[in-house]
C-alpha cells in the first residue's frame, strides 16, 4: 500500500488526561502527514510521557482519541503496534541478555523475523564494538543501554517512531547520529513524534513542536 | 408460641447464651456500621468546610434532603 | 503469530538459565518445606503416609506462590513489559507463552522432585507417580491463576503478602483435586476421575486466565 | 431516599425477630437454639448477593467506564464481608451446642470462609493502590475472577466433603422447615436487603465527597 502522500497518517483529537485527579493537559490535537516530525516540549510533568504513552496506546486518554491511517488505534491494536516502534523511558533491555540477544528478540518479535543477521549491523552503527555486543547488558553503562534500545527501533520498518526524550544519557556523538537517522526515516516518508528537552537539529525536514503545559489548550503550531 | 416467663425466654431453653451472643453481635456489627459511616460522613462535612467556601457546603446539604 | 509465541518461551528460558538460582531456590525451598513436617508430626510412617498428600500439595501451592512475583516484575521493572505490550502479537496470547514459560519453571520441576519426597513419606510405586502426574496436571492452573494476580499486583507496595491473599483462595480447588487424587492412590482407590477434574482446571485456566491477566497487565502499566 | 430505606429495614427487623421468637415454634430436636438460623441463613444469602452485586456493578463499570458504577461495587465490599462474618460467627455458634465443635468443615460453611477470603483479597487490593482510576478497575477485575470462581469453589468443596466425611448433616439444613421458620428468614433477608441498599448508598455519597474533597484540596492548595 503506497502511502499517500497528502493523507494524514496520525491524527489526535482532542487528547485529555489526568494524573489521579490532576488533569494534565486537555484537547490536543494534531495531525501529521508522511514526512513529519512533531517535537513535544514541555516543563518537566507537563505530561510530556503521559502524552507519548497515549499516542502509543499503552494508557487510555480520558477523552479525545489517537487514529492511524483513519482508524481508532484502540480498534487497530495489533495492526497499529506493527508499524509502531515506542521506546520510553525505561529502556525495556533485559539485563541478562547480551545486547545483541535484546535486539534479535526484539526484530523477531515484530515479525521481521529475516533480518536478525542486521542486529550487529545496528548495534555497530550506535558505536557498540563488537566485544560489547557479546557482554551481558546489566554491565554496560545507562548511555550504552539507551543506545540498545534505540538500536531496536532505528533500524526496523515501523513507520511510526513515538521516542520519549531519545537523546537522554547520550554524549554528542550518539545523538548526531541518532539525529541523522530520526531525519533520514522522516524524509523516507515516516513519521515521527518525540519530546526532548535538548534543542538538536534535524536537517531537511519540516518540524512542529507542541507545548504542553501551557495553561489554554496546547495546540500544534506550525513553525 | 408463648414464653412462660420473661427469665424462661431469656434462659432459651438453656442456651440463651449462644442465642444472645450471636444475636448481640450481629446487632453489634449492623449499627456500628452504620454509625461509623455517619461518623466519616460528619468528618468529611467538616474538612470541607474548612477548606471549601461556605457555598459548596450548602450545595451539599442542599441535594441533602 | 505463532513463531512469536515460541520466541518468547524461548527467552524466557534463556532468562531462566541465566538466572540459575531462581529454580534451584525453588526446589530448596519445596524441599524444605515438605521435609519440615515430620519434625511437628512425629516420624511415624503411618502418620506420614497419611498426610503425605496434603503437605507435598500445600508446599507445591506455596512454592509456585512464591515465584509467581517473577512472572511480569522484572519486566516490569526494566521496561520489557511496554515492548511485550506494544508486540504486534495479541498480548493474552504473549501472557499465556509467560504462563507457559513459568510452568516449565516452577510446575514441572515440581512435579519431577515430588515423588523422591514421597519417598520419605514412606509411598512406594503408584501413588509417587499419581503424585508427581497431579502437580505436573494442576499446576498449570496455579501458574496461570497466579498470574492474575501477579498482573493485579504488578508495581504495589507490599506485593507479595498482597498477591498470596488474592491468589491462595482461588487455588482451593486444585489443592482439593491435586491432594485428592494423590490421597485416593496412596488408599488404593480409584484416581482416574481426581487427574481428569486437575487437567480439565487446567485446560480452562490456561484458556481463561490470560484473558483476564492481559486486562490487569493494560491495567497496571497506565 | 437513605432514610427510607433504613426507616424500612428497622422495622422489617423488628418484624422478623418477633417472628424468630415469638411466632416460630420450639424444634423438636434442637430446642430453642436453633433461632439463631434466623440471622445465620439470612446472613449467608446476603454475602451472596453483596459478591454477585458487586461482580455485577464491577462488569458494569468496566464495559462502561462509568466512574459511578466502581463506587457501588466499592461500597458493597465492606457490607459483604460483615455479613460473612456474622454468618461464620453464627454459624459456629450455632454449632458448638448442637455439634459439639466450634467449627463443623462443613461444605456450606467452608466455602462461606473462602468467600470471606475473597472479600478480604478484594479490599486488601483496593486498599493497596492510591490512583482511583487503577484501583476501580483492578478491583473490578477481580470480582469478576471471583465471582467465577465462588460456583467452582462451592462445588469442589462440597466435593470434598462428602469424600472426606461422607454426607454429614449440612448446618444449615435444618429440622423440618415450619411455614413460620421459612417466612422469619425472608422476612429477615429482606431486612437485611434494605439495610444493605442503606449502607451501601450512604457509602457512596461518602466516597464521592471523599473525592470531591480530595480534588478540592488539590484545588485550593493549588491556589494558595
Amino acid at each position: 500500500m503506497s502511502p499517500q502522500f497528502d493523507f494524514p497518517m496520525f491524527v489526535a483529537q482532542d487528547l485529555a488526561a489526568a494524573r489521579g485527579e490532576r488533569t494534565l493537559f486537555s484537547s490536543v490535537s494534531f495531525a501529521l502527514a508522511p514526512g513529519e516530525l512533531l517535537e513535544v516540549t514541555g516543563a518537566n510533568g507537563s505530561g510530556k510521557t503521559t502524552l507519548l504513552r497515549v499516542l502509543c496506546g499503552l494508557m487510555q486518554p480520558m477523552a479525545g482519541a489517537v487514529h492511524w491511517r483513519g482508524e481508532d488505534i484502540r480498534a487497530l491494536r495489533e495492526d497499529y503496534h506493527r508499524d509502531l516502534a515506542y521506546v520510553g523511558h525505561l529502556n525495556g533491555v533485559k539485563g541478562e541478555l547480551t545486547p545483541l540477544e535484546n535486539v534479535a528478540f526484539a526484530r523477531a518479535m515484530a515479525a521481521q523475523g529475516d533480518d536478525a543477521a542486521s542486529a550487529p549491523l545496528a548495534l555497530s552503527t550506535l558505536g557498540l564494538t563488537t566485544q560489547q555486543q557479546r557482554l551481558p547488558s546489566k554491565v554496560l553503562s545507562q548511555g550504552q543501554k539507551r543506545r540498545v534500545a534505540l538500536a531496536r527501533a532505528l533500524f526496523g520498518r515501523a513507520k511510526l517512531w513515538i521516542f520519549d526524550e531519545p537523546f537522554a544519557a547520550l554524549d554528542a556523538g550518539a545523538i548526531a547520529l541518532v539525529a541523522e537517522r530520526i531525519s533520514a526515516h522522516v524524509r523516507g516518508g515516516g513519521v515521527a513524534v518525540l519530546s526532548s528537552h535538548q534543542d538538536v537539529p534535524f536537517d531537511g525536514v519540516q518540524r512542529r513542536q507542541l507545548r504542553l503545559g501551557a495553561p489554554a489548550s496546547a495546540s500544534a503550531a506550525r513553525p | 408460641m408463648s414464653w412462660g416467663s420473661a427469665a424462661e425466654f431469656f434462659a432459651m431453653g438453656g442456651r440463651g447464651w449462644y442465642v444472645w451472643s450471636s444475636f448481640g453481635v450481629t446487632a453489634l456489627i449492623l449499627v456500628g456500621e452504620m454509625l461509623a459511616l455517619r461518623a466519616r460522613r460528619r468528618a468529611l462535612i467538616r474538612t470541607l468546610r474548612e477548606g471549601a467556601s461556605q457555598s459548596a457546603i450548602e450545595r451539599i446539604e442542599s441535594n441533602e434532603s | 503469530m505463532i513463531s512469536g509465541f515460541f520466541q518468547l518461551i524461548k527467552r524466557e528460558l534463556l532468562l531462566a538459565v541465566r538466572r540459575r538460582g531462581d529454580v534451584l531456590s525453588l526446589l530448596v525451598f519445596f524441599v524444605i518445606v515438605v521435609s519440615l513436617f515430620p519434625f511437628g508430626v512425629g516420624p511415624e510412617l503411618e502418620t506420614l503416609r497419611e498426610i503425605a498428600s496434603g503437605v507435598v500439595w500445600v508446599a507445591a501451592l506455596l512454592a509456585t506462590m512464591l515465584s509467581l512475583s517473577r512472572l511480569f516484575a522484572n519486566d516490569y521493572a526494566d521496561g520489557a513489559l511496554e515492548q511485550l505490550v506494544l508486540l504486534p502479537m495479541p498480548l493474552t496470547l504473549m501472557v499465556l507463552a509467560k504462563i507457559v514459560a513459568h510452568w516449565l519453571l516452577t510446575g514441572l520441576p515440581l512435579a519431577l522432585v515430588a515423588p523422591l519426597l514421597g519417598l520419605q513419606y514412606g509411598l512406594t510405586g503408584v501413588p509417587l507417580l499419581v503424585m508427581s502426574l497431579a502437580i505436573a496436571a494442576g499446576s498449570p492452573a496455579l501458574s496461570a491463576i497466579g498470574a492474575i494476580g501477579a498482573a493485579l499486583t504488578l508495581g504495589l507496595r507490599g506485593g507479595g503478602v498482597l498477591l498470596s491473599l488474592l491468589v491462595l483462595p482461588l487455588f482451593v480447588p486444585i489443592l482439593i483435586f491435586g491432594a485428592g487424587a494423590v490421597d485416593a492412590a496412596v488408599h488404593g482407590a480409584a484416581f482416574g476421575a481426581h487427574l481428569l477434574l486437575l487437567s480439565a482446571c487446567s485446560i480452562a485456566a490456561l484458556v481463561l486466565a490470560p484473558l483476564a491477566s492481559a486486562a490487569a497487565l493494560r491495567i497496571a502499566i497506565e | 431516599m437513605i432514610p427510607w430505606f433504613a426507616a424500612l429495614a428497622a422495622v422489617l427487623i423488628l418484624i422478623g425477630l418477633y417472628v424468630s421468637f415469638f411466632v416460630a415454634p420450639t424444634d423438636a430436636t434442637q430446642g430453642e437454639v436453633y433461632r439463631i438460623i434466623f440471622i445465620h441463613v439470612p446472613a449467608a444469602w446476603m454475602s451472596m448477593l453483596c459478591f454477585v452485586l458487586m461482580a455485577a456493578y464491577s462488569a458494569l463499570g468496566l464495559a462502561l467506564n462509568a466512574r459511578l458504577s466502581y463506587m457501588m461495587a466499592a461500597a458493597l465490599a465492606p457490607t459483604g464481608a460483615l455479613f460473612t462474618f456474622i454468618c461464620l460467627w453464627t454459624g459456629s455458634f450455632w454449632g458448638r451446642p448442637t455439634w459439639g465443635t466450634w467449627w463443623e468443615w462443613d461444605a456450606r460453611m467452608t466455602s462461606e470462609l473462602i468467600l470471606l477470603f475473597l472479600y478480604i483479597g478484594y479490599l486488601a487490593l483496593r486498599g493497596a493502590i492510591d490512583d482511583p482510576r487503577r484501583a476501580d478497575r483492578a478491583s473490578a477485575l477481580l470480582a469478576l475472577v471471583g465471582v467465577i470462581n465462588v460456583p467452582i469453589i462451592y462445588f469442589s468443596v462440597k466435593w470434598w466433603n462428602t469424600l472426606h466425611q461422607g454426607a454429614s448433616v449440612s448446618i444449615t439444613r435444618a429440622p423440618s422447615m415450619a411455614a413460620t421458620m421459612l417466612l422469619g428468614m425472608m422476612i429477615m433477608a429482606l431486612a437485611f436487603w434494605m439495610y444493605t441498599i442503606a449502607v451501601v448508598l450512604a457509602r457512596v455519597r461518602c466516597e464521592i465527597l471523599e473525592r470531591d474533597a480530595a480534588a478540592r484540596e488539590r484545588f485550593t492548595g493549588a491556589q494558595a
